[in-house]
């Protein structure tokens, strides 16, 4: 059984939920046309996967084994959309942003992943904590990616002009193919760091 | 940790009636919230078009909103109007404002899916100002009367057409005088 | 008034689901044998289809009812084998002893020189379509990696030398490699046996092998003549070893004029 | 006429992978054959219409009334796991070679965006019960196509001789990428 430490730090390089286990591409693609957008949905994932770890550990031993998947997605759902309102009540312009990927980070493979394979088996202090490394671990990757593509999308980081007025913004990031082609490039990469860095 | 049917149906119940309850528990708190914000932004909309505006009723026609403004001595200034237009994208919702004559004087882009750097032109100036001052009886065919903008005709196009149609209502239903 | 409604409705689905998966949970039960979950998870779960069957757990569903022996997870081996019938309670039966992958092949390119230069995809089977494959030989090894590319275990790997090296420790003879080669040069063998063996794939005649390759064998039979106990046949112009007959003696190694004459288990690596 | 325009918009110019980005992790694992490929995309079909069906009907009957669109998510969601445990079931005792053909990708397809998302659009650009339907099996056949195409090109790239960092999931998403461009074409041709 890994350190409690251990289980804090695999989230955020060696089982990186984004660039080493695959989970949760599709947020990961959509609405990182901005480094803001990006870090907003990195967080609500963090709050939403932190709350449900907790709750799933708390709960899994009352619950039978047939209808864990529905009593499981019903916890998961009551965060996002706890988290959904709190959004387009305090932070409308993200909400607006985010749109439909709210709603769907119930399915979002990262969440369920983790709540089947880890908070389903653990108790509650290391479910915390493997939320706590997966949650920075999404937010940063998520960041990275919208700071890339806004960055040679729009010459910005979170909205401040970077690049300069000479510079022509390749719009083509800022559109599905560009968000395909990006993260196809970066996990390339990241490929090649991990086994550089002998992380295997 | 029988499992029994009963208990399957049971602890679903409990979870749904828990989840259920603080759902509609928080939304009590965030909907006032949103409800509120909706409205201020839009009145700053309506400000914006109509700056002396003290009081308007909206009146529904087909399924868009139509606001008819009236000023502090409750004579018609103008109207504003939540309509749709079909974009490259998919749909484009925008306000858009005629005063009391029938002359457009401002439109505002709410939301909208156009390809950034080429269909988002429509929120632009550069597109706006064409339309700005056309009155209702004025024909707005897009490419004959009000050219489109090169690159992004489908953009354009669908908003002048959906302008024409918007116009024809507020025609009928608001220029009686 | 919203509050009241929304626990209803959320409650209301959840115990009407709640009900619908017990009831279907009973009305659609399929007798499942438990121990075939259990016996999956003991599986290695390679699905390379060794046993002969899809996956491993359809394997598993097959050992359980008795259908295919209890060892029949050649990767798996012994290990595997034991924890299954503590699993099933039957005693644990001898099985034959770990197989691994053995490269019948000496042919690198400076030895065994190409036909004509292969510029296609760098794949066995598609070189093959090429007039049966660039290699003078029409027997030995491409050397274009499709058995590295199929193995699950990642056991073999290509040497500097432009031929497939199998790393004994990993490899689990489940045979992906043997299937994958379309010249089957590769073997399934026994693996820790004190036995010589000759490492061609030739059942070309002598002259055709002394243009294709130095160290090819070419059916001389001075190894046949030299073994003290029959061991060595040759049969279409290929000496091969009797593992069971061999006593290791290494008469044969001296008297083969070409010296290609292996002990088993070396790692080929060639000069 | 608007059918056919929703039809030809769910499957080319607006379709639910290449361009809405939903259903990218079954994407990228399901495309390595082809037949998986097709039996999943068969799966999705099937279940995205029938859950869109009872959705749409959930959210006319027990949700509008009330005025509690937030339950929305999840009551969509409950439904959708629900559904897809018991045709699992069901198929499971009913049709076992069905079962064995299309049944492994069941659990799959619960936590899959696409089933989710198409529920939630149909419901939010308050489609009729009849546009609900076409546009449900549309956005199915449109997520089948898109892989299909996906693993005729992965099965290609198996034999391409490309640096080990960039195999399997990297240049899956690259060529989707390219995939995405092509299907932009379409963009502009139909509008709904």
């Amino acid at each position: 059984m890994s350190t409690l430490a251990q289980e804090f730090s695999k989230g955020l390089l060696k089982e990186n939920p984004t660039f080493r286990l695959l989970l949760g591409m599709c947020p990961t693609l959509a609405i990182t046309t901005s480094a803001f957008f990006g870090f907003g949905m990195g967080v609500s994932v963090f709050f939403v996967l932190l709350c449900s770890n907790i709750v799933i550990s708390v709960i899994r031993n009352f619950v039978p084994d047939k209808v864990r998947m529905p009593a499981y997605i019903l916890v998961i759902a009551t965060f996002v959309t706890i988290t959904d309102m709190v959004l387009n009540a305090f932070v409308p312009e993200l909400h607006k942003a985010l749109g439909i990927f709210i709603p769907l980070i119930v399915v979002n493979c990262i969440i369920m992943g983790r709540a089947e394979a880890f908070a389903r088996k653990n108790n509650v202090i290391r479910s915390i904590l493997d939320a706590l490394g997966m949650g920075v671990g999404v937010t940063m990757s998520l960041t990275l990616v919208g700071i890339i593509r806004e960055l040679f999308g729009a010459g910005s980081i979170f909205g401040y002009n970077i690049m300069g007025t000479a510079f022509e913004p390749m719009g083509v990031l800022a559109t599905p193919p560009g968000a395909f082609i990006t993260l196809g490039i970066l996990l390339g990469l990241f490929n090649y760091a991990f086994k550089r860095l002998g992380i295997e | 940790m029988r499992e029994s049917g009963l208990r399957m149906a049971l602890t679903l119940l409990i979870i749904g009636a828990i989840c259920g309850g603080l759902l509609s528990m928080v939304n009590g708190f965030t909907a006032p919230v949103i409800e509120e914000r909706a409205m201020t932004e839009f009145l700053q909309a309506l400000e914006g078009f109509f700056p002396e505006v003290e009081d308007y009723e909206a009146q529904e026609i087909g399924d868009e909103v139509f606001y008819y403004c009236t000023d502090n001595s409750g004579n018609f200034i103008g109207v504003v109007g939540q309509v749709k237009a079909d974009g490259y994208g998919g749909k484009i919702s925008y306000d858009l404002a005629v005063n009391n004559s029938g002359d457009i004087i401002g439109m505002r882009i709410s939301s909208h899916g156009e390809t950034p750097g080429i269909g988002d032109v429509i929120t632009r100036e550069e597109f706006q100002s064409r339309v700005i001052g056309l009155n209702y009886a004025d024909p707005i065919s897009p490419g004959v009367d009000v050219d489109t903008v090169s690159g992004a005709t489908i953009s354009t196009g669908g908003m002048l057409s959906s302008i024409r149609r918007v116009m024809d209502i507020i025609g009928e239903n608001f220029m009686t005088n | 008034m919203d509050l009241t409604m929304s626990i209803v409705i959320i409650g209301g689905l959840g115990v009407l689901f709640g009900g619908l998966l017990a009831y279907a949970a009973k009305r659609f039960a399929v007798e499942e044998d438990p121990r075939v979950e259990v016996v999956t998870d003991l599986l290695p779960g390679a699905n390379c289809g060794a046993c002969g069957l899809a996956g491993c757990s359809s394997a598993a569903e097959k050992i359980v009812a008795g259908e295919i022996p209890v060892d029949s997870c050649i990767p798996g081996g012994k290990k595997v084998a034991d924890s299954i019938c503590e699993v099933l309670g039957i005693e644990s039966v001898a099985s034959g002893g770990r197989k691994v992958a053995e490269i019948h092949c000496l042919g690198t390119k400076d030895v065994a020189p190409d036909k004509f230069d292969y510029q296609g995809v760098r794949d066995c089977k598609a070189a093959m379509m090429y007039s049966g494959g660039f290699k003078a030989c029409a027997y030995g090894c491409l050397g274009l990696g499709t058995c590295v590319e199929a193995c699950p275990f990642e056991a073999l790997s290509m040497g500097a030398n432009g031929l497939p090296q199998v790393d004994t420790e990993k490899c689990t003879g489940c045979g992906v490699c043997a299937k994958a080669c379309p010249r089957n040069v590769i073997h399934i063998e026994l693996a820790d046996r004190k036995a010589k063996y000759i490492p061609c794939n030739s059942k070309a005649s002598g002259k055709v092998v002394r243009q294709a390759c130095e160290v090819g064998c070419i059916g001389c039979r001075a190894c046949v003549k030299a073994c003290p106990n029959e061991a060595v046949t040759v049969e279409n112009n290929l000496a091969v070893i009797n593992r069971e007959k061999c006593t290791d003696c290494g008469k044969c190694v001296e008297a083969c004029k070409r010296g290609i004459i292996k002990d088993v288990g070396t790692v080929l690596v060639l000069k | 006429m608007h059918l056919l325009a929703i039809i030809f918009v769910a499957i080319l110019s607006n379709n639910i992978v290449l361009s809405q980005f939903l259903g990218i992790c079954p994407y990228l694992g399901v495309t390595k054959r082809i037949d998986t490929s097709v039996g999943m995309g068969m799966a999705v079909i099937f279940v995205m219409t029938m859950a869109a069906i009872v959705t749409w009907v959930l959210d006319l009957f027990l949700l509008q009334p009330f005025g509690l669109e937030f339950l929305r998510t999840i009551a969509f969601i409950l439904v959708i796991a629900g559904l897809v445990q018991l045709v699992e079931m069901i198929l499971k005792k009913t049709n076992p070679a069905l079962f064995r053909a299309l049944g492994i990708y069941l659990p799959l397809i619960t936590t899959n965006c696409t089933i989710l998302g198409v529920a939630l659009l149909n419901v939010q650009s308050g489609h009729n019960i009849i546009e609900t339907v076409v546009y449900s099996i549309a956005t199915g056949i449109g997520f089948t196509l898109a892989m299909v195409i996906m693993a005729g090109i992965r099965e290609r790239l198996e034999l391409v001789n490309m640096s080990n960092y960039l195999k399997g999931a990297a240049v899956t998403l690259v060529s989707a990428g390219i995939l995405s461009l092509a299907f932009m074409g379409f963009k502009g041709m139909v509008t709904l």
